[in-house]
């Protein structure tokens, strides 16, 4: 089994370093190809991996040593159990997916095999992040996706909006990052190693103050990589990055790894039920914080993020109610629908030439008829219809919210539910269907190539069937997860399931009804609330203005007036007024004999002061 | 009774009339005549110190000190004749060079 | 009461004439009260006991040092005025006095009080010329014959530095000398 | 090859001198062959070098002036032997990307002296040898900034030369009395740092001879209030000279503390944590910032290498095995990755003679090589792990946690405003659009530039990935300093805080 994880875990990395030698060519379909079937390689390891895993034991390997100083010891060691092989398995589906689409999607572009360079390079470095079986392995991997997913935001680096946002991704995970480092070093100096085992080993006996220490700073972390409030910006900026790096490392794998990492890290939140309702409080308002946002949003691909943002949240609350397992499976159910959507935003954007605002398209239906179909499946697994994957997923996690009386969970993420219906078909609406508004800014929108459709289908079959692995999904993680069965009498549960199911279908039912009327009046665009949303809450500006130019700001006063009008400036007073002195006292050296007299009588002066005030005879 | 002070005390005097004359006087010879009493104010605090502490130590410094100041005449005058030749004046304040 | 008024009376006069030697405008009256000066010191050897030292101040210095200057005032010329600017007067009479203050204090506390043993006392029944013979003759014989050394080359030094011919020999050149002087005159 | 040490120290000298005759046309290979033949003499010392033992190896012991103790003195241990590699190699990088053409045969000579010094500093065991090759070493820099520099360079050079002059007369100072204190305390002279290590003094006198030290090697670190001579070096000196001083010169420092501070005054060193901590800290957070402000691209990298010599100083200042070990490493990363990024600016200086950001701007169309290898070693520099900054940095912030969770957080923010200043100046020259016509036809990286650039991208990854070789030799010595200095100290505190492993391993 081990050749199968080497395979899996370095056949991303070979394809990447493979393209990575053409970076600076022209466009040459071989990298394409070839990274493609190394990651296709790569799945059926997966594959492999996962069915070995879903019957017997992990596999755990141990590469070679990479730290070792004092008493700290970090391997290269990599694991394979249920949670990571299903990891595993997402990462390289959507991945080997978005790489077979992305040969047609970049078709076009200039730095062709620079792209997929990155693209296998992400999809290495995600590879770490779940198979590694310490913290710091997966802080390797969680940095090296943070590169990459700031290489491929910034891959058009000549637009100043890309490489502002690539920026901003990679600081804004920064500043999660170094949570995460205190919360390594935290559990280093506590439990004496960074091993998974040996960590959880110990978490049990465990002083409350230090786990709780160590889980908060982690999922400072986690926040950051998940984009959770207040961390969250970066992510929708990030949509600068070409649309399958949207699809890839912004829906469907990196965003996620936070979510992981809580999976991950499990026996440590379970002793800790304070921070895990902090965590969870904090994904249903993101969840609903996150949808809100995307209600009113014009652009394509951010009212996707938006969702993307609100799924996290979800996520999180499943997580932090214990539910791991839950969240888990709608990581998964998420990856297939959410990539599927981005692929499907793609093959619009190619259409209309790179256009994003969803008030420009409309009726695209007729011309884009598959990808209308399965951009309507993801949306309706996205809102949670049955028998679409997501309401498999996002009915648990509601479910486990109202079993463990959290009904203020419950009700902001049924509310979300609601949301969630509205705004995607806010969107399948606008760009599908109604008046064919692109006609006016004289768009002439084409289907996207066969094989990119061909590429998308496997989503889309995900999209509707993976939902009813649930069973055997919880069976074969039930091995190392905890899972929790919620007693809800039979009527509730399916009154739960109906109320869900209900407000999704509302939320259909008004997007379709109101937009196939050609849409809400235009006054309300001038309320406040819609405002807000627009703007995005204004936390962007808030950053804007209170962080980072009052940043900048104080950077130029601490050079200009603190380093060279004070530091610098005293130092050269200093030698200044040596200097000075010494031109003062020069005059001394005149060499006029009269003069040198007069201060040889200054010095006996002196010195018989010192005769009378230091003799040793007294 | 003259005792040992009464003899400081006057050496410390012509001593300070020297130190006068060698911060006011400008002309080289003059000058050198400060010093003349320089050395001999000294030299009566070596002697009257011999004197009244029955050593002679005092008393022979005192004569090397006067030989000293006898070839430091000889010398200084040659330098001076020299000088005079070249510049024609003694004045001190001619005599620098230095930029100071 | 013959040493009180000795003292006193050569006290006086040798002040005196040493303040005329550091405050008269005529060179030759310096000259001359320097001389005075000398002998009045002489005097005070006398009085403590220094007949030696007495005797050789005025051999070498009223005899042999005046007459050395006397006979550089007269090359010198400068037996007329010397003019004389002195810079800050008040500076010169601030140090002096001060100095003088400082001696006086120094001098007249019992600084030097009774710690001091003789290490070369004077030997009873020797007159002094004898005495001071004994002492430079043994334990000071290296210092005077180097002193002795010092006089003899003083007087070459004299001699060659006066002397008239040896002008080109001189490491001084003149002109570049005066180059010299304009440059450090910039 | 018993003398190999002396050999490492007088071969670059004596060449240097062989040089002067060497004929202009042929000096550069010459300098070349020189640097590599000590290059590998340094790594043959590197493989003749017992990893598992901690104390001083290949040790010559030559007395000079015996009544006083002064002897030539010279030996290599984990901690030292790999800032010696650094040195050669840093000065075989530099002098094969050695792009000055006006005379180049003063240049390469002085190099050459440069490298005997720097190699002199590290493997000195004897105080004065030590003091007297960390002067010498000013000499050379000195007239490679003050002939090759730009505009300011005079003001620069004098100002580096006094400043660090001043700074380590007060250390010869503290020498002074530390040498008096052997000789009242056994009766006899030494200068022997190995001797003076053994030496255990009281509190008062401990805490006055670490602040001599201290302000001595602080200034050549250059810690916080000290640090303004590096910007206006940096700025004048050519780009051979800024690789040397940021990759090795500045390394003398903060070896200072760990060969002679930290094992000769561990109560004071444990003493003096938090002011030192405070300063480091001011140092990591004040210079980024200042970094970011910098619309010269030299001086972004000149400051930021003032706030990584933070990180080392802190991760230094940790007393334990991590944070030294870690902070050792990430001298040698820190020489490496900044060594790099001058040699970088320096690429683009000799193709426009300007540093300033706002003249560039989509470079990474015009330049993609150079572009590529200008990201790594960015992210290099912003400690990305499976670069050699990351062990270094992990280590340190590790270490320096054990003493204060606060700092570390604080000083953890050197990864974050690290990520600042160094993307936006990624930003500001490599993306965007090709602004100025004149970088529109800018030549990508030649020949010898690549060779140079591409092998420091090698060492960076690799001891990123497998620091095993490095990391143990380092760790084998720091570890017996550790309990060294546990034993040696004598207040409770100083025993608290300094946590030798091999005890707690044994206690398991």
């Amino acid at each position: 089994m081990e050749a199968y994880l080497y395979t899996a875990l370095f056949a991303p990395l070979v394809g990447s370093l493979f393209a990575a030698l053409f970076a600076d060519r022209p466009k040459n379909l071989v990298t394409g190809i070839a990274t493609s079937t190394l990651l296709f390689v790569s799945w059926i390891s997966s594959v492999v991996l996962l069915i070995h895993v879903a019957h017997g034991e992990a596999v755990h390997v141990r590469m070679m040593d990479w730290i070792q100083a004092g008493g700290l010891s970090i391997p290269f060691g990599f694991v394979v159990d249920q949670v990571s092989a299903t990891m595993m398995f997402v990462v390289t589906t959507v991945s080997t997916i978005v790489h077979i689409y992305s040969i047609g999607y970049m078709d076009h572009d200039r730095s062709f095999n620079r792209f997929f360079a990155w693209l296998s390079a992400f999809v290495f470095s995600m590879m770490v992040l779940v198979m590694s079986d310490n913290f710091a392995g997966l802080f390797i991997g969680w940095e090296g996706v943070g590169l990459c997913s700031w290489a491929l935001i910034g891959f058009w680096y000549e637009r100043d909006s890309a490489s502002w946002a690539a920026s901003e991704a990679f600081i804004m995970n920064r500043i999660a990052d170094l949570g995460m480092l205190i919360g390594i070093f935290l559990v280093y100096w506590n439990f004496g190693s960074l091993q998974y085992d040996v960590v959880f080993a110990q978490a049990a006996g465990m002083d409350s103050t230090i786990l709780m220490m160590v889980t908060a700073f982690l999922f400072i972390g986690a926040m950051g990589k998940s984009a959770q409030f207040p961390l969250h910006t970066w992510l929708a900026d990030a949509m600068e990055g070409p649309t399958p790096v949207s699809a890839l490392i912004h829906a469907a794998t990196m965003v996620t790894a936070g979510v992981y990492l809580v999976i991950r890290a499990n026996p440590l939140y379970g002793e800790v039920p304070e921070v895990s309702l902090f965590v969870a409080s904090l994904g249903a308002f993101v969840a609903i914080f996150a949808a809100s946002m995307a209600l009113v949003n014009r652009d394509l691909k951010r009212i996707i993020a938006y969702s993307t943002l609100s799924q996290l949240g979800y996520m999180f609350v499943a997580a932090g109610l214990g539910a791991y397992w839950i969240a888990l499976f709608h990581l998964m159910t998420h990856a297939f629908f959410k990539a599927l959507l981005f692929l499907g935003a793609g093959n619009v954007m190619h259409a209309m030439d790179d256009e994003l605002d969803i008030f420009k398209m409309g009726g695209l239906a007729k011309k884009m008829k598959w990808t209308m179909i399965m951009m309507v499946i993801a949306s309706l697994a996205l809102a949670g219809i049955y028998p679409f994957a997501g309401f498999f997923s996002k009915d648990k996690i509601l479910e486990a919210a109202f079993a463990t009386d959290h009904y203020i969970l419950w009700t902001t993420l049924w509310v979300t539910a609601g949301l969630t219906a509205f705004y995607s078909f806010r969107l399948i609406m606008l760009v599908f269907f109604g008046e064919e508004r692109y006609k006016i800014f004289g768009y002439h929108p084409h289907e996207a190539y066969k094989y990119m459709l061909w590429a998308m289908a496997p989503l889309a079959v995900l999209s509707v069937i993976a939902g009813f692995f649930e069973h055997d999904f919880l069976h074969m993680v039930s091995a190392i997860l905890p899972v929790e069965e919620y007693h809800l009498s039979g009527g509730t549960f399916w009154t739960l399931v109906a109320v869900t199911l209900g407000i999704a279908v509302t939320g259909i039912a008004v997007a379709v009804v109101v937009y196939s009327r050609g849409g809400f009046s235009k006054k309300l665009e001038d309320t406040f609330v819609y405002k807000l949303l627009f703007n995005q809450y204004y936390i962007p500006k808030i950053y804007d203005e209170y962080i980072c130019k009052p940043y900048a700001e104080l950077s130029k006063i601490f050079w200009k007036d603190l380093d060279l009008k004070v530091v610098d400036a005293t130092v050269d007073f200093i030698a200044g007024t040596i200097y000075k002195s010494g031109m003062v006292s020069r005059v001394v050296q005149s060499g006029n004999l009269s003069n040198m007299l007069r201060w040889m009588g200054v010095g006996l002066l002196v010195l018989l002061i010192a005769a009378i005030f230091y003799s040793p005879m007294r | 009774m003259i005792t040992l002070s009464h003899y400081l005390i006057v050496s410390a005097i012509l001593f300070c009339i020297g130190l006068v004359g060698v911060y006011r006087r400008k002309n080289l010879l003059l000058l050198l005549f400060s010093t003349e009493i320089l050395l001999n104010a000294v030299n009566i605090g070596f002697a009257a110190v011999s004197k009244f502490y029955g050593d002679l130590t005092g008393q022979l410094f005192a004569f090397f000190i006067i030989a000293v100041a006898a070839s430091e005449v000889a010398v200084g005058l040659g330098l001076f004749i020299v000088w005079y030749k070249r510049r024609g004046t003694l004045d001190v304040d001619s005599m620098q060079s230095m930029h100071g | 009461m013959f040493e009180a008024i000795a003292f006193y009376l050569f006290s006086a006069v040798t002040i005196v004439m040493f303040t005329i030697t550091v405050m008269s405008k005529n060179a030759l009256y310096s000259m001359s009260a320097l001389a005075a000066g000398m002998i009045m010191i002489s005097g005070f050897f006398f009085l403590l006991g220094a007949d030696f030292l007495g005797v050789v101040q005025i051999i070498v210095y009223t005899g042999a040092v005046m007459a050395l200057y006397a006979f550089g005032m007269m090359f010198f010329n400068t037996t007329r005025l010397v003019e004389e600017k002195v810079r800050a007067p008040k500076l010169v009479f601030l140090l002096s006095g001060l100095s003088a203050l400082l001696l006086v204090i120094a001098f007249t506390a019992p600084i030097v009080s009774d710690h001091i043993e003789a290490i070369y006392p004077v030997v009873d029944g020797v007159e002094n010329p004898q005495a001071i013979g004994i002492v430079l003759f043994t334990k000071y014989l290296v210092p005077f014959e180097v002193a002795a050394v010092m006089l003899l080359v003083a007087m070459i030094a004299g001699i060659i530095l006066a002397g008239k011919k040896m002008d080109e020999s001189l490491t001084l050149k003149v002109d570049a000398d005066d180059e010299f002087q304009k440059k450090g005159s910039k | 090859m018993d003398h190999i040490l002396s050999v490492l120290v007088f071969f670059p000298a004596v060449a240097a001198l062989l040089g002067f005759v060497v004929s202009k046309e042929s000096i550069r290979v010459y300098g070349i062959s020189v640097a590599l033949i000590e290059f590998l003499l340094s790594l043959w010392l590197w493989f003749s070098f017992d990893g598992s033992y901690a104390g001083m190896q290949f040790v010559e012991l030559l007395p000079l002036i015996p009544s006083f103790g002064i002897s030539y003195y010279l030996g290599v241990d984990g901690i030292s032997l790999f800032i010696v590699v650094l040195s050669t190699f840093i000065t075989l990088i530099g002098l094969i990307a050695l792009s000055i053409k006006e005379n180049i045969k003063n240049m390469i000579i002085s190099l050459l002296f440069l490298e005997m010094t720097m190699v002199g500093v590290f493997v000195s065991l004897d105080a004065i040898l030590f003091y007297v090759f960390w002067e010498l070493s000013l000499v050379p820099m000195l007239y490679i900034i003050g002939a090759w520099g730009g505009n300011l360079r005079v003001y620069a050079a004098v100002k580096f030369f006094l400043y660090t002059f001043a700074g380590s007369l007060i250390m010869l100072v503290g020498m002074l009395v530390m040498a008096y204190l052997y000789y009242q305390a056994t009766g006899v002279w030494s200068f022997s740092i190995t001797e003076w290590h053994r030496l255990v003094l009281p509190m008062n006198y401990q805490i006055w001879l670490f602040v001599a030290f201290f302000i001595g090697l602080a200034i050549k670190v250059p810690m916080f209030p000290f640090h303004t001579w590096l910007p206006y070096a940096h700025g004048q000196a050519p780009t051979i000279g800024s690789i040397i001083l940021a990759a090795v010169l500045l390394k003398m420092g903060t070896y200072g503390f760990v060969r002679l501070t930290l094992p000769m005054f561990p109560d004071a060193s444990v003493y003096m944590i938090t002011p030192v901590a405070v300063l480091s800290l001011i140092m990591i957070i004040y210079t980024a910032m200042v970094a970011y402000a910098q619309e010269d691209m030299k001086q972004v990298v000149a400051y930021s290498s003032i706030s990584h010599m933070g990180v080392i100083v802190l991760g230094t200042f940790a007393m334990n095995p991590e944070g030294i070990a870690g902070s050792v490493f990430f001298m040698l990363s820190h020489g490496i990755v900044s060594g790099a990024l001058f040699m970088l600016v320096g690429v683009i200086y000799d193709r426009r003679h300007t540093k300033i950001m706002s003249e560039f701007g989509g470079l990474a169309k015009v330049m993609p090589r150079y572009a590529t290898i200008m990201g790594i070693m960015v992210m290099a520099s912003v400690g990305l792990p499976l670069t050699m900054s990351f062990v270094g940095e992990f280590l340190s912030l590790a270490g320096f946690y054990k003493v204060s969770p606060v700092m570390t957080i604080l000083a953890g923010t050197s990864i974050i405003l690290g990520a600042v200043y160094m993307l936006s100046l990624y930003r500001k020259s490599f993306f965007g659009d090709v602004v100025h016509e004149k970088n529109r036809d800018l030549k990508d990286l030649d020949g010898k530039e690549s060779m140079a650039l591409w092998s420091l991208v090698l060492v960076t990854v690799w001891l990123g990935v497998y620091p095993k070789p490095v990391l143990g030799p380092i760790n084998t010595s720091v570890e017996s300093l550790v309990s060294f200095m546990h034993k040696k100290s004598i207040t409770e505190e100083a025993k608290e805080v300094i946590k030798p492993t091999v005890i707690e391993r044994e206690a398991e």
